[in-house]
């Protein structure tokens, strides 16, 4: 890649999310993977289940990277975590083809064959996943789960 | 952030030993490795997988090695994997195929009973 | 930190770096280090250096919530990293108190007192360190290293 | 991401154990750990803080064993450091204080000689 221009634009008075924007390049999934892990531990998940969401991200966003990018690997993919009270949220935004909701269905897996296990993984350790393809270009997927009961 | 891979011969067949993230970048060198494995020719009676040193393995890790099997059982081979981490094992949990994999606790293990 | 609406911009066409906000709370440092090591790694650097250089960026980054931000942890701090063919290249924008660059200068190390490490460490670990208070508001840092020579 | 702080009486005085990462997030938690130490009154030969855990250290850090050495020297106590990974190291070379602090292979080895 070449360099290319910053554009850092000013933002409102509040910064309360992580946000981090990288090219769609499946080289990048580690610097998400990476940056998302230390996040999930802070906000009291434990190592085995912020392993599961971390994987079940990065299968987010191997899925922008093949199917709404169609193997492009120079889009942008925005991940945004905000940490309201009780509940972990995580944005992924693309601009490329829509996912088409009623596609996108987790495979069965007694079909054991490569391939379709993303979307399982992705519904299986979030508790609120949600395709918004009304967003103006791409996709704004949504994924939630609630922050484990802290005994202090 | 790449995957190392090394290939050996062994008494049973064939070893491949992974080390570092199996992910959608670092899986197509994975599978061309496997690929090589099976150009080889007949006689091995088992492809060995050591996978100790991966921390972390995702969907395009696991389609890997589901081709890996469906290769190994059209050449009449036996495929073993060997010492997976917690970390490993959730994700085949999570895709329900512990079962389907002949998994070890150490690469030694898998090479015995052949 | 309570939740707020996230508003996530299209980008132009090419996504050639890697961007990453987060507020100006310490415990974000460690989500800069561990979204930027791999992409030290990525770029051909050896560890040590990797770590050196990760070190520095950490420095810069706790001097702008310091220093820019007057321990305020809610503002924003962004990293972009960019990679022109034979550097690598890091900026990091605040929208705080503007660096005075007469001010920033390594203290002498003979002088061993707790601080003024920041900036020594900064100045010592990149070839090319400039502090740019001619944006809009705040400053924008560019920290640059030249790439090792690989021999293939 | 905090820093484990384990404190402890030793013949020769306290024994300060860190793991984790010591930058602006967890340095004021040593601080303030180190700080208990010197509360406890006299008698204490040495302060040693085993630095074997510790992955990352930044300036804030070592602004904190700056501090520490300044408060040994106060109480006539010595500051000993061991076990540093070659990360912490290369920090302490940058910051050209290793001819400073006195840095011991191994914690056991800071208790002897005193
Ligand atoms: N981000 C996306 N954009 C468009 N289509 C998607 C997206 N994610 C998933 N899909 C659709 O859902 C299907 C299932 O996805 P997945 O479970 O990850 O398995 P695979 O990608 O291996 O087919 C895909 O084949 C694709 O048609
Ligand atoms: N981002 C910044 N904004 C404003 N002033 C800064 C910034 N970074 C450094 N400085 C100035 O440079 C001085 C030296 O910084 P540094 O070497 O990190 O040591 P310390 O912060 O411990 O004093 C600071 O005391 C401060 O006056």
């Amino acid at each position: 890649m070449s360099g290319g221009g910053v554009t850092i634009e000013n933002t409102d008075s509040r910064q309360e999310t992580v946000t981090l924007t990288v090219p769609s390049h499946p080289r990048f999934l580690y610097v998400i993977r990476s940056a998302l892990y230390p996040l999930i531990i802070d906000a009291g998940f434990r190592k085995r289940d912020a392993a599961k969401m971390v994987l079940a991200v990065d299968e987010a966003c191997s899925n922008i990277i093949r199917h709404a990018y169609g193997g492009q690997d120079d889009q942008p993919i925005t991940l945004t975590v905000e940490f309201p009270e009780d509940r972990f949220l995580i944005r992924l935004r693309d601009y490329g083809k829509k996912a088409d909701p009623s596609e996108i269905a987790p495979r069965d897996l007694a079909d054991v064959r490569p391939g379709g296990l993303g979307t399982f993984f992705i519904k299986a350790v979030f508790d609120d996943v949600q395709y918004d393809t009304s967003v103006d270009r791409g996709t704004l997927l949504t994924m939630a789960k609630t922050k484990p009961q802290v005994s202090q | 952030m790449k995957v190392e891979i090394t290939v050996q011969k062994i008494g049973v067949g064939h070893l491949v030993v992974l080390k570092g993230d199996v992910d959608m970048n670092s899986s197509p060198d994975v599978r061309g490795s496997i690929a090589e494995v099976f150009k080889q020719g007949p006689g091995a009676k088992a492809l060995v997988i050591d996978l100790s040193g991966v921390r972390y393995m995702d969907s395009s890790g696991i389609a890997t090695l589901v081709e890996a099997m469906q290769n190994c059982m059209k050449q009449g081979m036996k495929l073993r994997l060997a010492e997976l981490s917690p970390s490993v094992r959730d994700v085949f949990e999570l895709a329900r195929l512990s079962s389907i994999f002949e998994i070890f606790p150490k690469a030694s293990d898998a090479q015995a009973g052949l």
